[in-house]
């Protein structure tokens, strides 16, 4: 019979405190951020969208090999001797033309490997975070600008599945 | 006799893989005659992402972002035991920076994963307030995180030989507000939540899991110690120089009805997040000078060994099992899931209560379905 | 609505021409036009405000966009969304009672609000047993519910029907019961007679007094349980039912279901008005009705605050609170009041 | 507290036969036991007061085809743990890859259960007396044990393609048009 009250009791007066506490919350400040009105600054360290300055990029693969998802594609071609030297920003020597450089970002996972062993630093992931798109195509970003000078290989026969 | 009379009275009702709180997608085929679940049986498979496959065919660095993605709520936690297991693999050791950050990320994941198992709980549970002051707070961590690698979920932080990004200037001050702030926020959580009579009442003497059954299963964790066993593996078997820090570790006191029940187990995690804060504020006290990269291999290629080495997530006991036979790639990944084996436990503790009692059961032992089907 | 009717003999020019069939149905019509603006207004509102309050008591800032100030008109976007929806009956469900059982949950609302005295005259009809027909025509709700549990031939709907009606059972007897404590000292069950009794003074409502003052919480939370608000809102319990006996309504069906239910949160809570709080009583600035309708969104607040501030309780616990709980203290309350009323017979 | 070769010694002794072999030097050193004797050595391992293996740690299966260093094969490992005395050991069974199968150790171990189910399902090694022996991350009706090293993957499954479609990249590569980037465009 005493447990019986006490649970009631009991009952009310946690009742009782909680109702306070939300209570108060009503009047404290929310920590809402009005998204598309207020944009929210991210670090500079944010991992977002992918992006390589491919005036720098010498084309050595690293990124590719770093992928843990594949979703990078390159393709590259000795340059000829008698064409004009080219440097990367950094002032290494940019010895193959790189006239595939795909990145399907919806296969991207924002893990950051590729970015490490670059070694020209040209290709980076930048905070911008808004890049929707309406078609899954179109987040193959496709930086590449040289054409292909020497006839085009063989495609490579499709990768087993399963297997790297 | 009266029984057998309506033994077709019962019925079975599937309770997911799409329902609010089976904390993912289990799949729960439950009997039940009335209101009372007469059994349960758990399916699994429904996250099955082939992680151990995908390990055996990417270099040991890349395993680590696939690692992040097997306990989303406490990526930094699951990839420091991965990077452990293979810094055992190749001998290597590192710099007390590096293990002073560690423990450091750890211990703040390890309060936004609680944080979010306590909020979902108390959903479960019907509280919806709750769920959102404790999502305010683990935001506020996940900022830190961003700011500190640039993610807020998959940090991808904790490398072999070391971690991605030293600490950035003001972090120490960011994160110490964060701790004079939080710290009022788990005593409010109490009043508001833990010694709620009708929490109480849904919670303390639903789902125990007695000592024997726990050790059987291998229940490991805030789980393990909400039934009453004090351990820790960071106590125990310490990494990272956790034998160095001053913590407790709190257990069940079976308080408000048996020892083992749900409420035991949700306030251990409760007094976890300040021995966490404890452990936070010691190592930013020590924080050594060093570089974070010193460490970190040109190619990590162990020799052929093979190891089991075991972390304390906010989950219980994380195990991977490595294999090496010498080459660039894992020869074999194995994880022992915390969730898997606490989940395996489900029917033995849920049977003969109420549809209502699965969800606090299944809410108190705190799965996460990425880990368990891996 | 004599009072309507007087008014449009004295404003309508010719109105006392008419037939005299017409003149009593056009007040009729009008009442009842009147009542279902209320039911459909009401719960647009409230809606609105529960989704504030709980932002605010979660330190969100809840709807913002619809409308400019504070996302005033979300709940009219969401309701033009709602009519505009693919209208769903599941395959194998009874179609004629899963399309007939959100009516007559929103039917019992609104029925009831036929006896809500709002002020001195403003009542659609002063039924000498407005009391009696409150508590009865307020369950017919829960035939509903249990027609579209079953209708949707889904096993939770099911739960939830079957929830529903075993909690609405067994809170109505403690609700009445304590209700009975108001109505043995007023002497009748109209709803005015009681609002009238209550005159002269705060200290003259009901809830100040010795008796009754208990009642008020006995039937609070029996009504707070009737109307499946948490902690007793395990019929709809999305945490384990999905939701509960709408799992399966979607589109204007559901909206009828959401309209009814904060419907009834006001109903009980302007009944609790009426028997508790002195009704459309109140100093003398403001007018009755207003008086009326700013206590009853007290105890709505008051509802919404108790939802997202606590947990669910278990079936098996909710049966204990009304069987074990509610209905021994309101036998003694209505023991209690009989006393004091005799007593006082006794001693003028 | 029992370092790892006394634990060996004391099997040595109480089951002579069945130890195939052992490895004091590598990082964790493990015993090689006799298919047949698992069931019954486990058993003994976590009654025996001495011993006490009261948790199992992870039971899990290794396919080594194709391995440049050992024997093909495929092995079951157990590591086991005392929370009393607070020693560990690993255990392991070889199994040839055709038909492999030994006792389950359920009865010793109740979260064997479904780390044998996980094994079975990636392996299809099976275990005798086991109670439940179903796929467990995979569907029922899945063909072949995904993680054997020898796995297809399967073109396709119930009539749904299995296998990824082929990526924008390759696509764009062999010249299709996808429209324009994007990326270079705003």
């Amino acid at each position: 019979m005493k447990r019986y009250f006490k649970d009631i009791f009991q009952s009310i007066w946690t009742v009782l405190q909680g109702m306070k506490i939300t209570g108060l919350h009503l009047f404290t400040r929310s920590c809402t951020l009005q998204y598309p009105s207020v944009k929210w600054e991210l670090p500079e360290r944010s991992r977002m969208r992918l992006f390589n300055k491919i005036e720098d990029c010498i084309g050595c693969g690293q990124c590719v090999r770093a992928c843990p998802v594949d979703c990078i594609y390159m393709t590259t071609e000795k340059r000829n001797k008698e064409e004009p030297p080219i440097f990367a920003a950094d002032g290494t020597p940019i010895k193959l033309r790189v006239t595939q450089f795909d990145i399907d970002m919806s296969l991207c996972c924002y893990c950051n490997l590729c970015t490490y062993p670059c070694p020209t630093h040209c290709l980076v992931m930048t905070p911008e975070y808004e890049f929707a798109v309406q078609a899954k195509q179109d987040f193959l970003y496709r930086f590449a600008k040289d054409e292909p000078q020497a006839p085009p290989k063989p495609a490579p026969s499709p990768r087993p599945a399963g297997a790297r | 006799m009266q029984v057998e009379a309506y033994a077709g009275e019962e019925m079975v009702l599937n309770m997911g893989p799409q329902h609010p709180s089976t904390h993912g997608v289990l799949r729960l085929e439950l009997e039940t005659d009335g209101e009372i679940v007469r059994n349960v049986i758990p399916h699994i498979g429904y996250l099955h992402r082939c992680f151990e496959k995908h390990a055996e065919n990417i270099d040991y660095p890349g395993v680590i972002p696939f690692c992040d993605r097997m306990d989303y709520i406490a990526s930094m936690n699951n990839s420091l035991g991965y990077a452990l297991a293979v810094e055992k693999l190749m001998g290597l050791e590192v710099n007390e920076r590096v293990k002073t950050l560690r423990v450091l990320m750890a211990e703040l994941n390890r309060i936004a994963s609680h944080l979010l198992s306590i909020g979902t709980y108390a959903m479960d549970i019907g509280s919806f307030t709750p769920f959102l002051h404790c999502f305010r707070e683990r935001e506020k961590v996940l900022d830190l995180f961003e700011w500190l690698c640039g993610a807020r979920l998959l940090y991808n932080y904790n490398w072999v030989g070391g971690v991605s990004h030293d600490i950035p200037e003001g972090f120490e001050a960011k994160t110490r507000e964060f701790m004079t702030q939080f710290e009022p926020v788990i005593a409010e959580m109490d009043k508001l939540l833990s010694y709620n009579k009708i929490f109480l009442e849904r919670t303390a003497d639903v789902g125990i899991i007695s000592e024997e059954q726990a050790l059987s299963h291998n229940v490991t964790g805030p789980n393990l110690r909400g039934s009453g066993i004090a351990w820790d593996l960071r106590k125990e078997e310490p990494y990272c120089g956790y034998e160095t820090y001053e913590f407790e570790v709190p257990v069940g006191l079976g308080e408000h009805g048996p020892l083992g029940s749900c409420w035991d187990r949700y306030y251990v995690r409760i007094r976890e997040m300040e021995q966490s804060l404890g452990l936070i504020r010691q190592a930013l006290d020590r924080l050594p000078e060093g570089d974070v990269h010193e460490h970190i291999p040109r190619r990590v290629r162990p020799a052929k060994s093979e190891v089991y080495d075991r972390t304390e997530t906010p989950r219980g006991e994380l195990g991977y099992y490595l294999v090496s036979d010498g080459g660039l790639i894992p020869f074999r990944v194995k994880v022992k899931s915390p969730c898997f084996t606490v989940l395996s436990l489900l029917p033995a503790i849920a049977k003969g209560g109420m549809v209502a009692d699965i969800i606090a059961i299944i809410g108190s032992i705190d799965i996460v379905m990425g880990e368990i089907d891996r | 609505m004599e009072y309507l009717r007087e008014l449009l003999t004295q404003q309508v020019a010719g109105y006392d021409q008419l037939p005299e069939v017409l003149q009593i149905f056009l007040p009729m019509l009008l009442a009842c036009l009147l009542c279902l603006g209320l039911v459909a207004f009401i719960p647009l509102v409230a809606i609105w405000g529960e989704r504030k309050v709980s932002a605010h008591m979660q330190d969100r800032l809840g709807p913002m966009r619809v409308g400019g100030w504070h996302g005033w008109a979300q709940t009219i976007a969401d309701g033009v969304k709602l009519l505009l929806k693919e209208d769903i009956v599941p395959a194998q469900a009874d179609r004629l009672l899963f399309k007939l059982a959100p009516l007559v949950v929103f039917a019992g609302g609104f029925a009831a609000f036929v006896v809500l005295p709002f002020g001195e005259s403003f009542i659609v009809s002063d039924l000498n047993i407005g009391v009696l027909y409150i508590a009865a025509i307020s369950s017919l709700g829960v035939v509903g519910i249990i027609m579209a549990g079953w209708a949707s031939n889904n096993k939770y709907a099911l739960f939830g029907g079957m929830r529903a009606a075993a909690q609405i059972v067994s809170y109505e007897i403690p609700t009445v019961l304590a209700i009975l404590t108001v109505v043995i000292p007023v002497g009748s069950l109209s709803m005015q007679e009681i609002v009238r009794a209550q005159s002269g003074g705060v200290f003259n409502w009901f809830i100040f007094q010795p008796v009754t003052f208990l009642a008020f919480w006995v039937v609070y939370l029996g009504t707070l349980a009737e109307v499946n608000r948490t902690p007793f809102d395990i019929p709809e319990a999305e945490s384990e039912l999905v939701a509960g006996y709408h799992t399966e309504y979607s589109g204007m069906r559901f909206a009828f279901f959401f309209l009814a239910e904060y419907a009834n949160m006001f109903l009980v809570s302007a009944l609790a008005t009426t028997l508790f709080l002195g009704g459309w009583h109140g100093p003398g600035f403001l007018p009755g009705p207003a008086w009326f309708i700013l206590k009853a969104t007290a105890l709505v607040f008051v509802q919404m605050w108790l939802r997202w501030t606590l947990p669910r309780l278990r079936v098996d616990q909710l049966m204990h609170v009304s069987w074990k709980v509610l209905l021994p203290i309101s036998f003694l309350l209505v023991l209690a009041a009989g006393t004091l009323a005799l007593w006082r017979e006794g001693s003028p | 507290m029992k370092q790892a070769s006394e634990i060996l010694q004391t099997l040595q002794e109480q089951f002579p036969d069945q130890i195939a072999k052992s490895s004091q030097e590598c990082l964790q050193p493990f015993v090689v036991v006799a298919p047949g004797a698992v069931a019954e050595i486990c058993a003994f391992l976590k009654n025996d007061p001495a011993l006490a293996f009261d948790t199992l740690m992870c039971l899990s299966g290794v396919d080594y085809k194709g391995s440049k260093t050992e024997p093909e094969r495929l092995e079951v490992v157990y590591h086991l743990f005392s929370m009393r005395h607070r020693h560990k050991m690993v255990l392991k069974v070889e199994l040839p890859r055709e038909d492999p199968a030994l006792p389950t150790v359920e009865a010793v171990w109740a979260i064997a259960n479904w780390h044998e189910r996980e094994v079975y399902d990636m392996y299809g090694i099976h275990f005798d007396g086991h109670s439940d022996l179903r796929r467990i991350l995979c569907p029922d009706d899945w063909v072949d044990y995904p993680l054997r090293k020898d796995y297809v993957q399967p073109e396709t499954y119930r009539g749904m393609p299995a296998a990824a479609d082929k990526q924008f990249a390759e696509r764009a590569q062999e010249g299709e048009d996808l429209g324009t980037d994007p990326y270079q465009a705003g």
